[in-house]
């Protein structure tokens, strides 16, 4: 019930965080430029902003993380230094990042304590910890195992941690810097829940999100942020969408994903039967079979760790696996010298992978080396048989970038020093401009701000206007929804089942991705999320 | 969208970098008695000097150079090769056998052959470290180590039991045959009617090291080995993505530097001493690590650091001849520029960076 | 004006190029004279240092060790107003005065002592680096036991194949503690700085040593049963002292010509025996006699003895 | 080979072991932490060299012992300052560090005591004497466990039994202690500690004193406990093998303390059987002398397999770029 009491509580208590002026410059680049803002106690405080506006950069600086240049800090009405992170924890202040601040190879357990121990020996304070872990994840439904370690974990139970962490600190404000970015809309719904319970014991929350559906169920004010500047703050509930949307692009913004019905043709990718086991020996994919048609996207849904990421890397020729893939009739070797991303290339398979900063982008070069990475051997860049034609490659990335509208389209610039909007862009442009006959796609907006999330979407519907198949892996079920012309469930490495778009439904997806095919007697919430939990496997990296 | 013009960077920083260092090693020099501006003369005289001050320090810095590019090279697959003494150890053992197999006729065939000689010995050096890493994950680092003491052993055996001619007390080969003397920069700037010092060893291998600054320009920026090189070094995921193979590029940037190393026996065995002795390499190879890496592993970095250390060697060499400074006082000297100029260079960095942004700022 | 110039393994190599450095100093202190000198740092400075000090008109010029050889040939001839002299090798040109040490001579004797010191008839030797030089020494030393003792057990071990291996002296102490352990109670060293190791592991375990190069008796005085001196030292005194007017020509130093020698002095005088005296004044004798012929490993690269 | 020959080959080993110990735990610390760390050499040879000259200047082998720690500490100081302060590459500083150690210690030597770049020989309180366990000649007659305890536990000097102690206290201290958690956590994910209130720098800094503190013990030990004094370049490159073993044993303290009782093992035996003979011929020398390198080749090769160093080590914390 946001509102209600928390509005004369507004003009009464004193901000829980002001911030009068913050400024913040990267060397030459101005992420933060003269910014104030409040926040009121017990209220949640949306932000958004294109990628790359300085959204984190203003919330790392609050968390004391980076030092600003100029302005003023007030927690709670009194003017707080925060020069480190020490000062922000004393100050109560938690923070969740966008990208994770976890040690992969440390326990839950150990990762709570990091900074906050309670003396110079470990035995006492993980005690203690593990007791409060245990009130916490009772208290707040953010159930995780205390001693599995962090590399085991999904992300979604990794961003339970990072919450943990913060509770365990006794923070009343919590920052959540895309908190959604790598959830189900299950987990995310979970978040939410726990969000609001936190609010209402008068934590203040600031909600960083480019989902605006997200901004409108939860938060009671927000924030838009461009190009460095604080351009409007609104209460939530005289606001839209599109309002947001416009604010923050500068333009209209489609939010609605507009397709013309698909045209399918002849088959392009069968698979049949495919198995993977992955280096720790566990079976990833037990017997997975599916096809896509030309003209058509297949959408591949589930929770994170269920094997699609596996299934993409072994169709992008990432690994090694054993069964049958054919393409346009023709089998393709799963195994050995024939089985690299190389070959995939020369049949026709391009691949977007669901990590971008990991595997899609070599993030120190130039974003004209990466538009030809795995390209690299195609004759047209080839000056003559040992050199390659550099300038030509140039020359041919600084159009692509044009036409796939990358900013800034500076080819020379390093894929590191891009924004993960036009990151994405600059993969998508390599891999869709080559006209593929087959498009393997993964978590394509991941991370990516609305403006970028439609035109990424209309350029891969393009493509397969244009006839040509697409197997597209997302683990948010919206744009499954909106973008598919066919939705495969996966679960624990099989195929749950397949559904027209049209035809089902975000709940019914839901419990295909828990494993439970047996419709006819739904269970309960409770259940669904338990098998949810259970479903999430070992997690991915976090998102770029 | 950097903070400083580049050529401050290129330029201003390693200066700066380097009269610090030369401040205190003068301090040092002081503090043992000496004269240290005096010391800074004869250094300097004493290798840029003369064409004989360049001659030998145009040799030293040929042998920086093979092994500094050998440690580029694979340095940009990220793969620390500490191993390139080894390498050089076991080239100087393939030049050795190509230039005492044959009574060469003219040194412009035995060239040819000992660069490839020199190649394939070191390159045969780097090939176990370099399938162990890529097939079994042994660490690089400690089997190029081994490898370096192992081919310490072996030239002791090879030079003490198979190639010393009988009766010699030195272990060491017999003189190279004529045919395979390489002609020195004296030689061959005659032809054009330079004069250059007679003495000095500087040979013809210097353009072949800076050929091989080219090849390796060209193969690391403009070929697609090079292209993978550099994508696998920098991402292997990215570099398997993309459909790179890691085994085979972990085994080619080895055997290229391995050659590269192997190559440096063209300078100082075939070269210089006409002959190979025992430890003809004499720590060139960890020097290379310096040079490569103040380099920031770029052909044309690692020919300026190659000029400087050569310029250290030789001018510590004249120091040595001419003042009682002891020769570890030049150890010290080489220290503290690898230390100014390769890791504090972002002490001198900081001020001048924040001069610059604010200067910009003033202007606009 | 002389000149010294000195191998890689620097002039305080508490052995062989020390000596000669030790010369110089005497002529230096003796005369007031003022000489140059280098420590070279690299193989190409051999040359380098010859060529320059030739040049400056510096004479004669000395050098220490035999990796000059293949250089002074080439060298000495552009020089030929300038006098050269080597150590350790024979270089045949009309300015350069060779010198070569019997060091197996010398090495006999001391083996002959350590033989009769022995109380186990086990023996060793560490050598620096398996070269031929060191072979002669060891060559040399074993025939000496031999002759003393002809059922003793030499046991005969080389430091390492690296510059390293004549300054490790942790490695030589393992040597001698490995040694020891075998039953040797008396181990003759000849690796530079290695041996200051082996020398004080000896003293540690109160067994016997033997010093090399320089009278090395004073480091353990009373531990260290004699040195093998090889009189460098003179060699370099002579040369400077000579002036330019060195006589050249090849010069064999053996026990006839003083060149090597066993060490007696006030720290060892107490260790030696007469009867044991008495048997290497004999065999001594008898080698300046031309009686006995010790068997120079470089002479056919063998050595008779194991 | 005989029971007697066997703990005299362990004897050996354990004093080759120590001083590789020392610095491999130095090591550990260090790129723990994450800071790469190739001048534990250098840090030796300085260490070795100080203490060597204090102790025979005072006479005091622990003023020689502190000495040496001290001037360890000072290499660790400028490698951090390089590394973790000015964010330089840790390789070049390590390289410089090594370099500097090389020419210093003998430039200093010369001029102190004129005795060629060397310490004059310690004697008596100078040195660091074996110490003789409780018992251990009482001990000495009872079968195997007497010998063992006499001959291969007892004997050596304080500084062994210290390494050797080091090795569970390191174990505590990693896994153990808050310093520990901090320390690992550091290597592995600096913006974690950052973000958890923690001061990366502070952290890197306490480690690489560590490292200097060890390195120093290292250098003591083979200066003033196996020798007598200072000899130029007398670590020999103990630094390298050290950092060999350091990967071998993937940075943990029970590994290190195998790595390195694996590599003097393999020392001592090559230094005790230096001329094997196989059916009248003659191993050379030289082959013995590469078997500890060889075989070391063949077990990572055959038995250890992947090395993964601490996720953040070798690159400085940059928060902004
Ligand atoms: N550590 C850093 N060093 C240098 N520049 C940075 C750093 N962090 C951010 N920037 C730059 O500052 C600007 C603001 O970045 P910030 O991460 O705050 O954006 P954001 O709004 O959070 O974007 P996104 O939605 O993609 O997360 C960008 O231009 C970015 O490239
Ligand atoms: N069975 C297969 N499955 C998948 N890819 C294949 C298969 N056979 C060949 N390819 C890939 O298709 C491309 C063209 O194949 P083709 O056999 O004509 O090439 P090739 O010249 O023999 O390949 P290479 O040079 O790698 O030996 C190559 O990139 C190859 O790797
Ligand atoms: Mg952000
Ligand atoms: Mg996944």
């Amino acid at each position: 019930m946001p509102g209600a009491d928390t509005a004369e509580g507004r003009q009464t208590a004193a901000p829980a965080i002001e911030l009068r002026g913050i400024s913040k410059a990267f060397g030459p680049v101005q992420a933060n430029r003269d910014i104030s803002l409040k926040v009121m106690p017990g209220t949640i405080h949306g932000i958004v902003g294109e990628n790359g506006a300085g959204k984190s950069t203003l919330m790392s600086i609050l968390y004391g993380f980076y030092k600003a240049d100029a302005g003023e800090i007030f927690v709670g009405g009194q003017k707080t230094l925060i020069p480190d992170s020490q000062a922000a924890i004393k100050a109560g202040i938690g923070m969740v990042f966008q990208h994770f601040k976890l040690v992969q190879n440390f326990t839950v357990l150990e990762n709570v304590i990091l900074g906050v121990e309670e003396g110079a020996r470990l035995k006492a304070s993980l005690a203690k910890a593990r007791g409060s872990l245990k009130r916490l994840a009772e208290e707040y439904e953010l159930n995780v195992d205390p001693d599995a370690k962090i590399e085991d974990l999904s992300v979604g139970h990794q961003q339970r941690v990072e919450i943990l962490k913060a509770l365990y600190r006794q923070a009343d404000i919590l920052i959540l810097d895309e908190p959604t970015g790598v959830l189900t809309p299950a987990e995310a719904d979970h978040l939410f829940r726990i969000l609001d319970n936190l609010k209402a014991e008068g934590k203040t929350i600031v909600l960083i999100t480019h989902k605006l559906r997200e901004i409108m169920a939860v938060t009671d004010t927000v924030s838009v942020m461009r190009r460095g500047e604080m351009t409007a703050t609104l209460e939530t509930a005289t606001t839209s969408p599109e309002e947001l949307a416009e604010l923050m692009v500068g333009r209209k913004v489609l939010l609605r994903v507009d397709k013309k019905p698909a045209q399918p043709g002849q088959t392009v990718l069968e698979v049949e039967d495919l198995h993977v086991t992955d280096e720790d020996g566990v079976a990833r994919l037990k017997g997975v079979s599916f096809h896509v048609r030309a003209g058509e996207i297949l959408g591949i849904a589930g929770v994170a760790g269920n094997g699609q990421s596996h299934l993409l890397e072994v169709l992008g020729g990432v690994r090694e696996a054993t069964g049958r893939i054919r393409v346009n009739g023709q089998d393709i070797d799963l195994t050995g010298k024939h089985s690299d991303g190389r070959s995939r290339r020369a049949r026709g398979i391009a691949h977007v992978p669901e990590d971008r900063q990991r595997q899609g982008l070599v993030m120190a070069f130039k974003a004209w080396e990466n538009m030809i990475l795995g390209y690299h051997h195609d004759p047209a860049y080839q000056k003559n048989r040992f050199l390659m034609d550099n300038a030509a490659i140039r020359t041919e990335s600084a159009a692509s970038m044009q036409r796939f509208d990358v900013r800034p389209p500076n080819p020379n610039l390093a894929a590191r020093n891009f924004s993960g909007g036009n990151q994405q862009k600059i993969v998508l442009a390599r891999e869709i401009e080559r006209s593929p006959d087959l498009l393997l796609v993964g978590q394509p907006t991941r991370g990516v701000d609305i403006g970028a999330i439609e035109f990424i979407h209309q350029s891969i519907l393009d493509l397969r206007d244009a006839g040509k198949a697409i197997l597209l892996v997302s683990v948010e079920l919206e744009e499954i929804l909106s973008m598919s012309d066919r939705i495969a469930v996966i679960f624990d490495g099989l195929i749950m089942g397949e559904r027209l778009p049209d035809e089902t439904d975000e709940k019914e997806l839901g419990l295909l991705m828990a494993g439970i095919t047996d419709t006819e007697a739904p269970p309960d919430f409770e259940t669904i999320e338990a098998a949810l939990d259970a479903a999430a496997g070992p997690g991915d990296a976090p998102h770029g | 969208m950097d903070k400083m013009p580049r050529w401050a960077d290129i330029v201003l920083i390693p200066v700066f970098s380097l009269v610090l260092a030369f401040l205190l090693s003068g301090l040092v020099i002081v503090a043992i008695g000496e004269d240290p501006v005096a010391a800074v003369k004869l250094m300097v005289t004493g290798a840029l000097g003369s064409t004989y001050g360049w001659g030998y320090t145009l040799y030293y810095a040929t042998n920086f150079l093979f092994t500094g590019l050998a440690f580029a090279v694979a340095n940009h697959a990220r793969l620390f090769n500490i191993g390139a003494e080894g390498q050089a150890t076991l080239g100087g053992l393939g030049v050795a056998f190509v230039c005492l197999a044959i009574p060469w006729p003219h040194w412009a065939l035995a060239l040819p052959a000992a660069i490839i000689g020199g190649a394939l010995f070191g390159a045969a050096w780097a090939f176990l470290p370099a399938w162990l890493q890529a097939k079994r994950g042994s660490h690089i680092v400690i089997t190029t180590i081994m490898f370096n003491f192992i081919g310490a052993s072996l030239l002791n055996y090879m030079l003490v039991n198979v190639m010393r001619p009988t009766g010699s007390m030195d272990p060491a080969t017999a003189r190279f045959p004529p045919g395979a003397h390489l002609p020195t920069l004296h030689d061959l700037l005659a032809v054009f009617g330079i004069p250059f010092s007679k003495a000095a060893p500087a040979n013809i291998s210097f353009l072949v090291a800076i050929a091989a600054c080219v090849l390796v320009w060209l193969l690391i920026w403009r070929t697609r080995l090079g292209y993978e090189i550099r994508a696998q070094g920098h991402s292997e995921p990215a570099a398997v993505y993309a459909g790179i193979r890691p085994v085979r590029i972990v085994v080619l940037a080895m055997l290229i530097s391995g050659a590269l190393a192997g190559c440096m026996a063209v300078n100082n065995v075939m070269g210089e001493a006409e002959r190979l002795v025992l430890n003809a390499v004499e720590g060139a190879g960890f020097i290379g690590i310096a040079v490569a890496l103040m380099g920031r592993s770029h052909p044309f970095g690692v020919f300026l650091a190659a000029i400087l250390f050569g310029f250290l060697y030789q001018g510590g060499a004249e120091l040595a001849l001419w003042t009682t400074i002891p020769r570890e006082l030049i150890v010290v000297i080489q220290a503290l520029v690898i230390l100014f100029t390769g890791a504090l260079d972002n002490m001198v960095r900081m001020p001048l960076e924040k001069l610059f942004l604010s200067m910009r700022k003033g202007r606009g | 004006e002389p000149a010294m110039i000195y191998d890689l393994g620097g002039k305080f190599d508490k052995s062989f190029n020390e000596a000669a450095f030790g010369g110089a100093e005497r002529w230096s202190e003796e005369t007031g004279g003022s000489y140059r000198e280098i420590e070279l740092q690299s193989e190409a400075q051999r040359e380098q240092a010859l060529r320059r000090f030739a040049e400056a008109g510096l004479n004669p010029i000395v050098m220490a060790g035999f990796a000059f050889g293949s250089v002074l040939e080439e060298v000495a001839p552009d020089y030929p107003d300038t006098k050269f002299q080597i150590i350790d090798m024979v270089v045949e040109a009309d300015n350069v005065r060779s010198l070569v040490f019997s060091e197996h001579e010398g090495s006999y004797l001391v083996g002959m002592m350590a033989a009769m010191a022995s109380e186990t008839g086990t023996v060793g030797f560490v050598g620096g680096m398996d070269i031929p030089l060191i072979r002669k020494f060891a060559c040399g030393y074993v025939q000496g036991v031999m002759a003393a003792n002809p059922d003793a057990t030499v046991i005969q071990n080389m430091t390492g194949t690296t510059p390293a291996a004549w300054n490790d002296p942790v490695k030589g102490g393992e040597l001698t503690r490995a040694q020891i352990s075998q039953g040797a109670d008396v181990i003759y060293a000849a690796a530079g700085g290695t041996g200051v190791g082996v020398l004080q592991t000896a003293a540690d375990e109160d067994i016997l040593s033997i010093g090399v190069d320089s009278n090395q008796n004073y480091l353990h005085p009373g531990q260290v049963l004699t040195s093998m001196v090889k009189r460098v030292d003179v060699a370099v005194y002579d040369a400077f002292k000579a002036g330019p007017d060195l006589e050249t020509g090849v010069f064999v130093l053996g026990l006839a010509e003083g060149g090597v020698d066993y060490a007696v002095d006030e720290h060892n005088e107490d260790l030696l025996t007469e009867e044991m005296i008495a048997a290497v004044e004999d065999a001594k004798a008898k080698i300046i006699a031309g009686e006995l012929v010790v068997h120079d490993y470089m002479s056919d690269n063998t050595c008779p003895v194991k | 080979m005989d029971f007697a020959t066997v703990l005299q080959v362990l004897d050996s080993t354990v004093r080759l072991a120590t001083p590789l110990l020392l610095a491999c735990l130095a090591g550990l610390f260090s790129e723990r932490s994450g800071i790469f760390d190739i001048g534990l050499e250098g840090k030796m040879l300085f260490a070795a060299f100080f203490s060597a000259a204090i102790a025979a200047v005072t006479g005091s082998v622990w003023l020689g012992l502190l000495a040496g720690i001290a001037s360890s500490m000072a290499l660790a100081g400028i490698h951090g300052l390089a590394s973790i302060t000015f964010r330089g590459n840790q390789l070049i500083s390590g390289v410089a560090i090594n370099f500097l150690a090389a020419g210093l210690t003998v430039v200093i030597a010369q001029d102190w005591f004129q005795q060629g770049g060397r310490t004059p020989s310690l004697l008596g309180g100078a040195r660091f004497g074996p110490l003789t366990l409780p018992f251990a000649e009482t001990l000495r007659d009872v079968p195997v466990f007497g010998p063992i305890y006499h001959d291969l536990i007892s004997g050596h000097t304080i500084l062994v039994y210290v390494a050797f102690a080091m090795v569970p206290l390191t174990w505590w201290v990693l896994y153990r202690s808050r310093f520990g958690l901090r320390l690992r956590a550091v290597g592995d994910a600096p913006e974690a500690v950052d973000t958890a209130g923690v001061s990366v720098i502070r952290m890197r800094f306490t480690a690489v004193a560590i490292c200097g503190v060890l390195c120093g013990v290292a250098g003591a030990y083979l200066a003033t406990a196996l020798q007598a004094g200072f000899v130029k370049d007398m670590t020999a490159g103990r630094g390298y093998i050290a950092l060999a073993a350091l990967i071998f044993s993937k940075w943990r303290p029970w590994y290190a303390l195998s790595a390195t009782l694996l590599f003097g093992l393999l020392q001592a035996v090559a230094l005790r059987y230096q001329n094997i003979e196989m059916g009248g011929f003659v191993l050379p020398v030289q082959v013995m002398d590469a078997l500890p390198y060889i075989l070391t080749v063949v077990i990572l090769a055959g038995f250890v397999g992947r090395a993964i160093p601490p996720r953040a080590g070798g690159s400085p914390y940059v928060k902004e770029q």
